[in-house]
């Protein structure tokens, strides 16, 4: 019995002062015909060392491939220090921090999270995370529209991240809120600021802001926080946190800066995994502190006046508020909060800007290389960070596979997303990248280029 | 001492980050930043050490005995961390083509399989990244359904009053109203404020089976008719799955949908707060609904199934496909135990659950539902030792603490009064039940002799009683380097 | 300037504290025309993510077999908790426990240890850990000379590990100790026994008993140790921790039991990782326990009573002892130790018979199935544990060669120790290895034997 | 509670051993084994708890300043650990043909070739698992030097009082007599002890340098030349390499061999005890006799060196390698920092164990060798105190404790009275060594005023003082079930 420490003799003791004869006794509320419990789906159990071998074997069958993915999820260097730490029993094991004397660890740790990321992107405050950034964004629309009362209207441009759209669409129609699509120039790839004209005359909660784009272009961010604000509408920025390193961070955009910072915190020390466990975060200013979903940790004192910290604010939240709750949200993405305080500990202001510019020069000089092959073109012409779209004279679908071949996962078909943009590649190097990386990517989209012309 | 007190400027951990600033940067000097993040400047090892101490601070599963009642605080094997960790699962980036990844899909697709069988639904979503997402999902599923039938007056979800505070922060999160109803003395649904409650306005009901109350919801099959006779889905929260595994299936119970957390009864841990997962299941009249991505094994290969393949799916509640690296957790602890060890684990929670039970009612201590048998959890009220003597449900949790034990929940489920709800969890032997035994035991005695010691712990914990209050009211929520 | 976290800052002020103008200037002891200090060999410093990814490149480059190689070393299954909880930073990074009361952690472990293992050997003591298994056979060899007194001469059997007999003799030579060696009988490939009478009228301090010997084989072990304990000779076994479970302990060797009992820790829990490092165990009878080299930790209370741990014994130690003590050993190999502690937890007596049970019938079930392959004989008659040799009527180097590239490794060449065993390979199946694995080296090497015939 | 504390009869890991007993066991009766051995039987939960409460009782690096003199705490890069237990390195069996096993061995041999560079020394054996083996495969090598040039009247080996306690039981293992000479009033050796000690029965001197009084030997290449002249060799204990790293090179100060220990200089982690690594360096008379295996490449491929490559070699000492995984992470840890860190180490090792000395002579602690440089650790002397007060060196070890800091090594080098050997390492910050200083400060202020509170430290640790000399008169070396 893996995992159960009992022994015979220890079950008939127990048995004996419950007063049942068997373990089965105790299952007697359950009305006899209800009870079925045969599965035939389910494997016989393994020893550890059979699924060891199991899932090594898959994980083998997977492999390592050179990736120039990103797409809202990006390989970053994680130092070896943040899982080692991460995983210790203390926080991987323990519970959401509700007695505080008993969870201090977890505690003070949440609250470096939240001065760490509020900083980053220039807020007030931060939440101790949301469950990705997709859902976050959600979170935000809620909010906003909360905060706004008579709006239930959000404009979301349609360079966000498409799935972050379609997540946001899925949970916010519930409450009857409706998501109004702002198309793309497609010179630049940023929002048709022109386009913004026709929305002057009607009420919105929110005006979404992302930086970088979907397509790593770089919006034109204060224009478009002011042209909210102008609109007694809220201006919710959608941001990369490693970019905030670079790039002015939400709180400083425009007149009066946005009002929520959302984002996936994925780049700062959390492994890709196929696509999760990631964590959403969430920053605004003080006044939208109540409004805000998820747990909020403050700094306070024990009964002597010594430092310690608690859960606060709890009455925005479902375990105290129930149906008034600012939000469902209880279980959130704590252990991949603590291996982004501690990323962020380890890398420091500097090495996180490091990291960004890193990053961002890797892709200037992949897409510089590529650029010069006949058959690639650059499809947007405004500045990006770290990650652009690029165009091929052939089918591009092809030319991904001819790269897998050889072991290189050459970016994402754009096409997958926005059915205009044919043969477009979205391209990422990160800093994990390096010259010799880019230039065997680039010989070998020449190559395939070359067979596919 | 916090982590940016041992910050020092222009301190560097140089084998952390590229070793210059590269020459090229053509980012637009109104977007620039201009004034670096307070992100601490600490040495590798200053920031090890800190992080580690930080850690020694808390409870954990790993060092103390958790009955935290709700929260199935069970052993996580250690062997689902590591495998679960294979560079290769964490390398993967989650748009790498399918065929990259046939070795993740498959755990993918055979634990849907697996959590079918369990549950007994005809198929399951894995995209839900906790309990409370799993509701928004279900709750989202059912008002597909209605809408798809154009049944567009059913405007209520029913829940009973024991529920979790997830289950109503859902229902109006999915824009519904809720009917709250109450429990009876034995701590069953009152059925005839469900009969009253059911009506054309009746969305669904959502029930925790076992109830957070710790009981078997006996009438469950008479609740389900009552429900789907007015037109309603049922709604299984599925957190109290730990109770029931093997015995019986939501699916045969008549249920509609169901959540499972995986973060408990499956045994990935908690993380301090999550991450966790909670597979969706649904019968076959919400299939069209279920969210995407599911995975699909067609022709010996494994496929995400998307919008495509399911035009009426309510979509995407996540980026990618939901806590990949958790649910492979479950997926490695449940082929670690087998389907002999998913009974067990029903059993042997169970067991524990009655023992400590019956230890408890020995002392002395009052059992909320005493006539009942406990699921995997039970409540112990102290509303009469609190009249007594004044000493509450929190001060005997904090003792708890200073005995080297993590407390039970305390005052939830909300209707009974200085509650501790106490889960033991399969993985605890008996002799730590026990020792619990004589730590209750104790704290008893205390109570009779020094209750003021009571109220005023913990005393032998690093920190004295924290005070919420002045948290709440004086809100610091962020470090300021100005003090 | 990795890990050292001065900033310049920093460095000005303690300079001015400690009144030097440089750094440089507080080398000013050390004569000028001795400083050189120009390195040609030590590359520039990489990043962790740099390291990463050459170590990684060079792990991939060695890759994974299916072994079946024991001759001294094992492939079993491995906890995930084991490593998991011996590398937590708390044991990882702490010293020799100097200071008890700050060091309980591993001092109680150490204590825990020393009482399975001296259990596991039968023996009533068991000191904190050795090196490694060759150089714990020689540390016995010269604790019997010293108990000993008359006789500086040890007998070892040549079917004794040869790196272990070359071991010894390298270390017990400087104290002018000599090393006899007793011939096996080619056909059990046990200890002559007829041979031992030549030795008959001759002092030892020693005689050394493996179990099992180097070829798997199975010692009568009673018989040796009698006759050791006979002409007042002291018995030292040597054996494997696993077959403990199954086999006689030392302990109980013959009418009195071996007098210490050494061997390699490898198989409880410790890595193959290319020859280290593993530990060296050592557990003898109470009166020996003053002769023991290395730590001994013991019980004890502190000045409140309360139960604790520390260092004892350590009058034998050179840190006290210096040129006295009962050898030089101070860093032993404690984290190994600390790893298999957990390891025995984890397994339990059981579990450990198993281990040992299952290693034992798959060996079994590899060698009647090969020996079923014409050109395949069993070289030994006797009962073995767990290994085995077998002749091929082939040149074995080949045939080795010939599965290594399908994946195999074949076992290992007794030829290279053993110059009369031609084409004898030593085989080894663990429980970690299944019957589709045993398959599947039978069926490879009934295919080379083909193509080499 | 001890780990068979927690055990119960029958009790079992199902997950972590074969499911059943084998049928097949031919094992004859007589060798069988008849009753169980006292392993604990836990379930993996318990024991998981066990140790990470045990750990916790630690002081470490990761968790304290551990200033212990002549044990070079450093930081211990997690990177190293991570990358030198890749899954294939672990798995790789020793005996696996060479080819298998390129990628390690050339880690092995840029090692090798790193620490010739280093040392300035002619060739490096790995083999050595600790510093005192190093120890004795130098003087062993010695030993067959004088044994090959029939030069067998060498018996005595002359080593400084101030040197550690391995030395001369080193130089006893090896068969040799100890001969002590004493250190002058500056902690040099006392340049008239050696020369009356030198003559034709000398095989060798053993040097610390630094000695382990923390001062750089200045007359080291006097040293040399009185003792190359009478026909000795010298022997360089290389364990205090961290305070001269890139500064000085052994080779170059005369020295023929040379241990260095990576545990030491090169970050390897102490793990409460070892494993160790200690590379041992040789100049070009002693290449004949190197330990092997040693690492070469040729023609594009690595290989070991056996006796049959090297047949004067004194053999081996370890049943493969030595201490591979050591290696690696030493290995790791040199390419990390390279050649610019290798310099970096002793230059801030240095600067660290200098402001620290200035800074307790400041408070009025005395400094054995007043007049000297630290070199990465230095003395205090507590005698003045301990006359005065009664406060010895280890009382105010154990106050340092109640601190939460690691104490000084207490007591050794034997000939300075009540002292504390002091050695900061490079990794330490300078608000650590102030917190370090202030706490200093505090206990001299205790020292006055409650020199009894002191006295019986610690105070605020887990346990009072613990009874060793109970330990050592009372010999409880294993648990006994009966009690
Ligand atoms: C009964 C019940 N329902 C729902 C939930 C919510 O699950 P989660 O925290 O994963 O969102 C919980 C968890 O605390 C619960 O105990
Ligand atoms: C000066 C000196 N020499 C030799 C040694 C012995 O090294 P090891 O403990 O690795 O055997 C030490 C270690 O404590 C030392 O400090």
């Amino acid at each position: 019995m893996p995992f159960i420490p009992h022994t015979e003799e220890d079950v008939a003791e127990m048995l004996a002062s419950i007063g049942a004869k068997s373990i089965d006794e105790l299952f007697d509320e359950i009305p006899a015909e209800l009870k079925t419990g045969k599965l035939t789906q389910v494997p016989v159990g393994l020893s550890e060392m059979e699924i060891s071998r199991l899932m090594h074997g898959r994980a083998q069958k997977d492999g390592f491939y050179l990736s120039f993915i990103g797409a809202g999820a990006y390989e970053h260097h994680i130092p070896a220090a943040v899982w080692q730490i991460t995983t210790r029993g203390e926080f991987y094991s323990s519970y959401t921090p509700y007695q505080a004397e008993a969870s201090q660890g977890t505690l003070q740790l949440l609250y470096e999270y939240q001065t760490m990321m509020a900083s980053l992107n220039g807020m007030d405050v931060s939440n101790a995370s949301l469950y990705d950034g997709a859902s976050a964004l959600a979170e935000a629309a809620l909010m906003a529209v909360r905060q706004h009362r008579t709006s239930r209207r959000i404009l979301i441009p349609q360079t966000v991240h498409p799935i972050y759209r379609s997540v946001t669409r899925t949970i916010v129609r519930n409450q009857n809120i409706e998501v109004v699509e702002i198309p793309f120039d497609p010179a630049t790839g940023q929002v048709a600021i022109d386009k913004l004209d026709q929305f002057a005359q009607e009420e919105f909660a929110a005006l979404v802001i992302p930086q970088p784009n979907f397509f790593g272009v770089l919006e034109q961010v204060d224009a478009l926080t002011d042209w909210a604000h102008g609109k007694q509408s809220l201006a919710i920025a959608v941001v990369n946190p490693t970019s905030l390193a670079m790039l002015k961070p939400p709180g400083e955009w425009g007149q009066r800066g946005a009002d929520i910072a959302v984002g996936e915190g994925q780049p700062l020390g959390i492994p890709l995994s196929s696509g999760g466990p990631y964590f959403g975060f969430m920053a605004c200013k003080q006044e939208l502190v109540r409004q805000m979903p998820g747990r909020i940790i403050g700094r306070t004192t024990d009964l002597e006046g010594k430092e310690g910290f608690a859960l606060t604010l709890q009455a925005r939240e479902q375990h105290i508020r129930r149906s008034k709750a600012t939000s469902n949200i209880c279980t959130n993405q704590g252990l991949m909060v603590t291996a982004a305080t501690i990323y962020m500990s380890l890398i420091g202001p500097e090495g996180l800007y490091r990291v960004a510019a890193q990053s961002h020069a890797n892709t200037l000089a992949l897409v510089e290389q590529l650029e010069k092959l006949p058959g690639v073109k650059k499809v947007f012409g405004s500045p990006f960070f770290h990650e652009a779209a690029l165009q091929l004279s052939v089918p591009a679908d092809k030319v991904l596979n001819s790269l897998k071949a050889q072991g290189v996962l050459g970016g994402v078909l754009l096409e997958n997303y926005y059915p205009d943009l044919k043969n477009t590649l979205l391209v990422c190097a990160t800093e994990t990248k390096t010259a010799e990386d880019i230039g065997k990517y680039v010989e070998m989209l020449r190559l395939a280029l070359a067979a596919s012309a | 001492m916090l982590i940016f007190e041992h910050s020092r400027k222009n301190r560097r951990n140089y084998s952390q980050a590229p070793s210059t600033r590269p020459a090229k940067n053509n980012i637009p000097d109104n977007l620039k930043r201009k004034t670096a993040p307070l992100l601490p400047e600490v040495s590798e090892m200053d920031t090890v050490r800190h992080y580690t101490r930080l850690s020694q601070k808390n409870f954990s599963i790993d060092t103390e005995f958790y009955p935290l009642g709700s929260c199935t605080m069970k052993y996580n094997p250690r062997a689902c961390n590591s495998l679960a960790m294979l560079p290769q699962f964490l390398s993967r980036h989650p748009l790498a083509p399918e065929d990259t990844g046939q070795g993740f899909l498959a755990c993918m697709y055979e634990l849907q399989e697996i959590l079918k069988d369990v549950t007994g639904m005809s198929a399951v979503s894995l995209t839900s990244m906790a309990g409370a997402q799993g509701e928004l999902i279900g709750i989202t599923m059912i008002r597909a359904y209605h809408e798809a039938r154009g049944d567009t007056e059913r405007t209520e979800i029913i829940i009973p009053d024991a529920a979790h505070g997830t289950n109503p922060a859902t229902a109006v999160m999915c824009g519904y109203k809720v009917i709250e109803i109450p429990t009876d003395r034995d701590g069953d649904v009152d059925m005839e404020a469900l009969k009253a409650a059911v009506g054309p306005r009746t969305a669904g009901l959502m029930l925790t089976n076992p109830s957070t109350l710790g009981v078997f919801e006996k009438k469950v099959a008479e609740m389900s008719r009552i429900v789907h006779e007015a037109g309603g889905l049922l709604y299984y929260d599925g957190a109290n799955l730990n109770a029931v595994l093997g015995k019986v299936k939501p699916g045969d119970m008549g249920f509609d949908v169901i959540h499972m957390n995986l973060h408990k009864t499956f045994s990935t841990p908690h993380g301090g707060g999550g991450p966790g997962a909670a597979p969706v299941g649904v019968a076959d009249c919400l299939l069209p609904y279920l969210p995407i991505p599911i995975v699909a094994y067609e022709q010996g290969v494994y496929r995400w199934l998307t919008e495509k393949d399911r035009p009426q799916s309510i979509g995407r509640l996540s980026a990618h496909m939901g806590n990949a690296g958790v649910l492979l957790r479950a997926y490695i602890y449940v082929r670690l135990l087998g389907a002999e060890g998913m009974f067990r684990i029903s059993e042997y929670a169970t067991l524990n659950a009655n023992y400590l039970m019956a230890e408890l009612r020995k002392l002395g201590f009052e059992i909320a539902y005493p006539n009942r048998r406990a699921s995997h959890e039970f409540i112990v009220t102290m509303k009469e030792i609190k009249d007594k003597t004044g000493v509450t449900a929190m001060n005997l949790a904090k003792r708890l603490l200073d005995k080297g034990f993590h407390a039970p929940t305390t005052y939830f489920p909300l209707l009974v009064p200085e509650c501790l709800l106490i889960e033991p969890a399969e993985t605890e032997s008996k002799e730590t039940l026990d020792r619990f035994v004589v730590a209750m035991k104790e704290i008893l005695d205390e109570i009779a002799t020094q209750p003021d010691m009571v109220k005023s712990a913990p005393h032998d914990m690093p920190l004295r009683k924290i005070d919420d209050v002045k948290a709440a009211r004086e809100l610091d929520l962020v470090w300021n380097p100005a003090g």
